[in-house]
């Protein structure tokens, strides 16, 4: 079990020796770097687990934000669904990554394509793992892990059984997830190719988005979605739902991404904020202006998506992307993610949340940006375009396989006409979201 | 036979018991709306912020029942009873004819709509 | 004061000492805690309170998680009753612990019963105190005990008078839990005994959930809840509200178990954020699976709750409790927190967001599991029952006589039958929580 | 660039001089400090950027706080409008500051009265920079700058064109705000006077609190509001989301003064998370009693207020006023918020969440607290007047005319009364809060 | 006497006018619902995530009130005068008869129970 | 003409199909009222943290439509096709005569005011 910690470790350093060349290219790396391979000072051992600890707690924050997003987008009729499905996503996440996905996506020396170290860790000696303690690291890749799942929640919302959601989602987050991932972050063939992706563009946002996009398709739109008169929007029924858990999601950020450096280099970490940060607001300004312009109101849900999609842009090259490009990187993903939501209306993909144009669209983005605008001339947009479509084409065929799977077995997919029109909540959860009349609490 | 309507303001609380009241009673359906009203009962004074104001409105449900002409009498009785709590504000019944009535369902008419 | 401020940190060695033996046993403690001895390095030491520091400042978000939570849980003509409620407690409690709390449950050298070790503190040298300076010890011991009278909000809700609440809570927050707590961590008997408990189960969970109990049963149910027809449930009347408030104690959590390592010791401090994760995780799929099978539908409400007892559950052990037995922990709290909801209801305890089930029930569980599965030999089961017996009849006994003697003098406890039905907020707040005819805002 | 890094700190360093000089006063600063002049060893440099920029993310936090407040404050037919000023000002606020402000306001060398250090900053060596990087240095300004801009958002609610308050935003976070904050953070003359606001009382809060003033007067009261009868109150149309959004500000705020320290120094630090908390405890509890016994009920929306109340008081002394003084600080500004919202209503000034009372009322009296209780002798109660004035006049002179300016372009200020009675949100955004019948979410 | 319910949908901004008008007038309680209509006014296009909708359905205030028969006439102005806009929408006033009204309180019948 | 109010109690999910057809007949205006109600239809059972209760009130949609006499007849059927399921619950469509009518903006009255 020690060892599969000491492996697990092998595969990470590939993530954070990379980021370290490619700041001290541009950053002058000092004293902190000098100790590194020598294993760090009990002191900057402790920074490093003290900055992971903080940003996975920033990360499993941003569980709450998706939950509010996701119910701020929908009807009220399926809120109780939709909070359920983000809550329970968390708990078997976690405890699913603890058992197998942890050891699947950082199996140690492996074949490259797949290897499994075992399930948990037993007692091990913190200090002897590495930059940061086994516990230190399964926390930060677990919370990680979730999101992933959280994605597709999204974009399958308003029509899917909830008992099925939980199997496919527990699918993805303990093989889809962890295998693809151990290609780049586990020491498996897209390292070695030098495919870059700091925290995970591709590796989280996409691999989710990819499993959204099926889902979404295999479902198919939620009825009276798209008629014989044109596209009929479902509107969501909370906008400081939606709102705040964007705030959340752009605050769990500086965990993901700023985290995501695996050590507390200071010249690194900062700059990882201020360019997911500036990303960020390019992103909700690019939206911004897009939909103005475009649509003739600056529509607050795009403005949200818009951040999110800078966020998601910046996520492959957080650190290897200056400040300046950063702002293009966040703007663009901004104005994409417009056009995104309203081509995949086109073509009749029904996703409530814009989840697909956020994490697939723009995670695609993010990790082609690598190539263009990274200062570190390593990174080429050719290895980049190489991981996207074989990652793309992983996910898309592992997780139709699933959806077909649970499609045609006897639990099925999706609800009922009946349920689907009166609100899943009730038939699925036997509650409502918000239950009362609102003058009747005197008796109910 | 004729047919009624039935309105109660009553007070929303009252809601469960009316209801179990006319159930036990033998209606076959009514209808709730939410609404605020004020009569004798005249609202209260709230303080939001230094400055006092008058909440006029009070929260009352109205309940709407078909019935026929000759259950009238008793269906009011029935209200009265079980929404009475003989503090102000206790809320009307009150009656209006009714022209015709279809069940939507299977197209039945009048009585055979109930 | 400075000696009081020293004193005061003898106390809480005794959970720094006993952490450190009991890690040390698995985790073959390193160079850092060699200098614990001799006093923390300038950086050891800014480290430690730069932890303390922000998880302090995570359990302190922990009040905005109950305000949401309560509120969710009951009905809208009461939260702004709630809301207030949840806010003036943080404010209350923080002052009257600064002035007398603080040096109560830390008074230094005492008698192991009772003792005042003076109110505030002067100034200091924060260098000298120990692991970190008296401030961060202040702000990190003022935020917990806040916490523990928040709980007791809950379980009184929607039927206690405001100002009558404000006087138990402070008498709570002022006296009873301070010398409760100095017999655990102040230094006193139940140290001595070696009745182990570390973030607070017991001292801070079950201590909060038997005050809500008392409370709950003196107030005696809300009206219309059990009636001759059986019990008629009084439905919470904002589920979003409820699921963030989840979401916002899972995260301060974190804070709360992770920081009462009390010093940056990176092998302890992350081996807590694991077992608190995935308990909170097995907490929230147990309470599914028991309410799924059970209950016939996976209630949220119940999912919620499982998690919230999940984490109460390993509070008392985080530290040396492993990750596998971890889970266990967490998935019997989510167990049984769904069957204590039932029961306390089946004997007409009306609680309406089930505080007494998970804080008192889950805090009492999460302290005997140390006794079940701590790797530290020497926590042994009958001490730690000793330690519950002992807290609970001193706070029941205490509590009661608090609750009894409000409900005679002439404020009184409980709001008249009028206030009840048309709800708290009217009446003694002069303010409804959503005050707007959704569509007259054109005027109100 | 690199030079004009190094020249913003200059400006900086008056800050953390000022601080280190009353701390050792009184705390008998110890080792930390003596590494200090000679720049901080390696862990203690990584130390302050992870102080930095986690406190840098809890102030980003504080704009979700804003959020909700205001949202909470005001009417549901406005809530689309102030969510979207909220996000945007955050995303604007970032990248203007990034491009102009932040060179305004740390211009390095200058005449101590106006000077620019050029845009953003290329590569830099972050450890040259001094006690932290960069990047750390702009994140952590950058989010305090946009918090400054949101202040205004709260009291022009309901009234103002969206594209006009963009507008003035953006001139009032890109050139008024960083002007006046160069003043006393970046060097300027008021640094040379010795003129104290520790983590902006004024910088931060008068000075929104002028153009929030001069902006509400300017466009005028909301419709309906004084009417010949009196004073006709519209209350806020969420109580859950106001508290919410208190409790985040709270919790940001220890980002805010904490991270103001702009130094792991554990002494100061730690003090200032006590002065904080007990000031913004003490503010709720002022508040309260105030209403309770002036207005008759405890009215939660100034309770709320007297929390931010406290807090901006406090945050121009957090370093330099001791944990008793800093209770009588948050007690008086908490009563002082009372009678403000009531004086300003006579006055008919009307600012819908109270925002003018806060910041600007709260802010000088916090300003002025500094001459009064700080334990750092040289602080003189003169020069905190002439510095409150100074800026005072500056904002006054400066956003009067820009709102003058846009009143009378072609764009103008205010929406139609068609719009106003009506609603913002269908107006200018096209889109409500809460869009659905409750019940036919069966076909929306 | 004979009773009449006198039904106003009128334009939600317009309700505190309206009320004060009738308290003015003198009448003794009134009911208010929140409804969504439209009329010549017909809703306006919204856009939501790129594609543009109609929202058909406007908010409008109903007023209910009950009044004897002679009063209608005025009432009818009252509320025509005080809820008047001169723009789209302002809404309509319609009377229907009522057959019998008990206040529930005291069991008062018909006028006496106004 | 005499005119007449057709409340109709539906299926909230077939409100589009209805107020489609009816705009498609010509009517020129209707109200909306959000309602609660139960007939044969009597609620689901829910479950909350352990105890089972009866949500007896089903969400339903009640449309006022004022329309000349001669149009009741026609109007009920386009109601009717529309609203129909003929699943339990589709509700009621009912007729009440109405006295008179003004339009507030103008001060017409009756059939002009429709
Ligand atoms: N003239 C009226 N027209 C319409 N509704 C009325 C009228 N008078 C009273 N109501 C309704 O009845 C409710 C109770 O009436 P109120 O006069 O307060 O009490 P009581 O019926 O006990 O005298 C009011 O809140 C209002 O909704
Ligand atoms: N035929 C009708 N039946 C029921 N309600 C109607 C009818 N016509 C109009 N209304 C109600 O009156 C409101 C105003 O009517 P509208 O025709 O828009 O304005 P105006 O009365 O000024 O011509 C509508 O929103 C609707 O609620
Ligand atoms: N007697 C009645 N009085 C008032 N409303 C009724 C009555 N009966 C039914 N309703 C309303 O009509 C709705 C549908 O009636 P229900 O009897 O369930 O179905 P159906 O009309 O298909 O037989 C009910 O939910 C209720 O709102």
């Amino acid at each position: 079990m020690k060892s599969n910690g000491m492996m697990g470790l092998t595969g990470r350093l590939f993530r954070s020796r990379a980021l370290l060349g490619a700041a001290a290219l541009l950053l002058m790396a000092g004293a902190a770097w000098a100790q590194e391979e020598a294993g760090p000072s009990a002191e900057q051992f402790s920074l490093n687990n003290l900055l992971l600890l903080l940003s996975g707690a920033l990360v499993f924050w941003m569980h709450a934000g998706f939950a509010c997003v996701e119910s701020g987008l929908t009807q009220a009729k399926n809120t109780v669904n939709i909070l359920s499905k983000n809550v329970i996503i968390v708990c078997l996440g976690g405890v699913s990554y603890f058992i197998i996905g942890f050891g699947l996506m950082y199996p140690g020396e492996f074949n490259h394509w797949i290897g499994f170290g075992g399930s948990g860790f037993g007692p091990v000696s913190p200090e002897d793992y590495g930059d940061y303690t086994i516990f230190t690291d399964f926390f930060f890749q677990a919370v990680f892990a979730a999101t992933a799942a959280t994605i597709i929640s999204g974009a399958v919302a308003e029509r899917i059984k909830f008992a099925s959601f939980i199997v496919v989602a527990l699918l993805f987050v303990t093989f889809i997830y962890p295998i693809a991932g151990s290609w780049v972050w586990g020491g498996g063939w897209l390292t070695d190719l030098g495919f870059k992706d700091f925290a995970g563009s591709t590796v989280v946002h996409s691999i989710g988005g990819w499993a959204a996009l099926t889902g979404a398709v295999i479902l198919g739109p939620r009825r009276g979605k798209y008629t014989a008169d044109g596209i009929r929007p479902i509107v969501g029924h909370s906008m400081p739902l939606a709102t705040i858990g964007v705030f959340i999601l752009f605050l769990g950020w500086f965990g993901f991404n700023g985290g995501s450096v695996l050590a507390m280099d200071s010249g690194a970490v900062s700059m990882v904020y201020v360019t997911t940060f500036l990303a960020g607001c390019a992103g909700g300004i690019g939206a911004m202006l897009a939909s103005w312009i475009v649509l003739r109101k600056p529509d607050i849900t795009m403005i949200l998506n818009g951040i999110l999609a800078g966020l998601v842009g910046i996520t492959a090259g957080a650190d290897t992307i200056a400040p300046w490009p950063s702002l293009a990187v966040g703007a663009i993903a901004g104005v994409i993610v417009v056009f995104s939501v309203v081509t995949l209306d086109r073509i009749k993909v029904d996703d409530p949340v814009g989840a697909i144009s956020v994490h697939l669209v723009c995670g695609v983005w993010g990790t082609l940006a690598v190539g263009i605008f990274s200062f570190n001339p390593d990174h080429g947009f050719l290895t980049q375009l190489i991981g996207i479509v074989a990652i793309g084409v992983f996910v898309l065929v592992t997780s139709t396989l699933a959806w077909l799977a649970l499609k045609h077995s006897p639990l099925g997919l999706r609800v009922s006409e009946e349920e689907e029109v009166n609100g899943l909540d009730t038939y699925e959860h036997g509650l409502e979201a918000y239950p009362e009349f609102k003058s009747t609490t005197g008796i109910l | 036979m004729k047919l009624s309507k039935v309105e109660c303001i009553i007070k929303p609380f009252k809601l469960e018991e009316v209801k179990e009241a006319l159930t036990h009673f033998g209606i076959s359906g009514l209808t709730v709306y939410e609404v605020r009203g004020f009569g004798r009962q005249r609202g209260h004074k709230e303080i939001y912020r230094g400055t006092e104001y008058k909440v006029d409105f009070i929260p009352k449900l109205k309940i709407e029942l078909l019935v026929t002409a000759d259950q009238v009498d008793d269906v009011v009785d029935v209200v009265v009873n079980a929404a009475k709590t003989g503090a102000i504000g206790d809320g009307k019944v009150y009656v209006t004819p009714i022209e015709s009535l279809v069940r939507i369902r299977t197209g039945e008419k009048d009585i055979d709509a109930l």
